[in-house]
């Protein structure tokens, strides 16, 4: 299990889901109609680590972080 | 790199980012002070922060800036910053301005870009996401790219 | 424009740079501090200045900034200043931060290449034009231009 | 007469000549051994403001500074 945690405004709280890599978490969330929609304009952290590769591949307890548009300052 | 709930006191962490290097020998020292402007009837600004990345980050520029010899500092408050007040700071200290003045600008426009903080409008007392004024972090949309799906 | 003899109380003028502007609504202020540095034995820095021209320059780019909706501060020394204590501070304030971090930029190199500022070394006590790291200002050599002789 | 000045650390006290244009100028001033050598770096300005213009016109009472390389900051 992994843990998939909503960053900022997209304002849902954290999920567990089964997954092997950042492809499978890819799935999950598009079935799910609250995220879906924020998911072309958001980044992905795993473990507080930014990543662009969805095979990376996730272990038990991971923690993958969702991160919408940003505006600091 | 600071946080504080609500607005910075910005006399105070500037008079102490100047004493801090006094004796440091840089020549140049930059400061960028981002205040809330009065527009579109807000009350405040407000913000979420997520300190763990926004850390790796800050700290990654740390590096660069050691790299060209310069330091950088960086203050952001956390909730909401009443109009007229101060949300955010940031100072470039290098030995010549231009470094300074290039890195100070770089510095700014990449936090605009990918410092993982989170904007609202205060109308109301209502928390409204400036989503028009946001930006997508470097990477966005991985989960969806066609080729992935 | 503040012309001081000696070192700048660089907290004194930034306070009162930010209090000046507290309810002018501008979104960023960048300053700019510029420190005398210890190096090739020096014990100061000095500074000549004509200020009937520093004042006409400083003005036309006062006129240039209020067309980009900005405001641009300045104060320099006159005299000695030791090292590690502060010659010159400029600042900009603008609705947004694009312009103020253009605007110190430009405005600090036109400063560096046409205020009509002379540095000179002081070392032992004496004065020694800083000649290698002075810049002829625009226009320069049209005395001794080929075809005017 | 025109009076010249010359600012900075060129260091001299300054000096009144007939001159019509700034060229004049220029012609007395590569006269003088502790001018000359700086003329090549050397800016201008007549009565407080810079010129670029030999032909420029001078008339009485008008001042004319030599502005060495400068270094302010």
């Amino acid at each position: 299990m992994v843990k998939v945690e909503f960053l900022g405004p997209i304002g849902l709280e954290p999920i567990e889901i089964e997954a092997d890599t950042l492809k499978d978490v890819s799935k999950a969330l598009q079935d799910i109609k609250e995220v879906s929609s924020w998911l072309d304009k958001c980044a992905v952290a795993v473990n507080d680590v930014m990543s662009n590769d969805l095979s990376l591949k996730l272990k038990d307890g991971d923690r993958v972080s969702i991160l919408p548009p940003v505006c600091g300052g | 790199m600071e946080l504080y709930q609500g607005p910075l006191d910005v006399k105070e962490i500037f008079n102490r980012w100047l004493e801090a290097e006094r004796e440091s020998n840089y020549g140049a020292f930059i400061p960028f002070v981002g205040i809330i402007r009065a527009e579109d009837n807000i009350e405040a600004l407000s913000f979420d922060i997520y300190e763990p990345i926004l850390e790796s980050w800050f700290n990654s520029w740390v590096e660069k800036a050691k790299d060209r010899g310069a330091i950088i500092k960086m203050a952001h408050a956390i909730g909401d910053v009443p109009i007229h007040t101060t949300s955010y700071m940031s100072a470039v200290f290098s030995p010549k301005r231009r470094v300074a003045l290039e890195l100070i600008d770089e510095f700014v426009e990449d936090f605009k870009a990918n410092a993982p903080i989170w904007k609202y409008d205060v109308v109301n007392g209502e928390r409204i996401y400036a989503e028009d004024r946001s930006t997508p972090m470097s990477g966005s949309g991985i989960l969806v790219k066609k080729e992935n799906i």
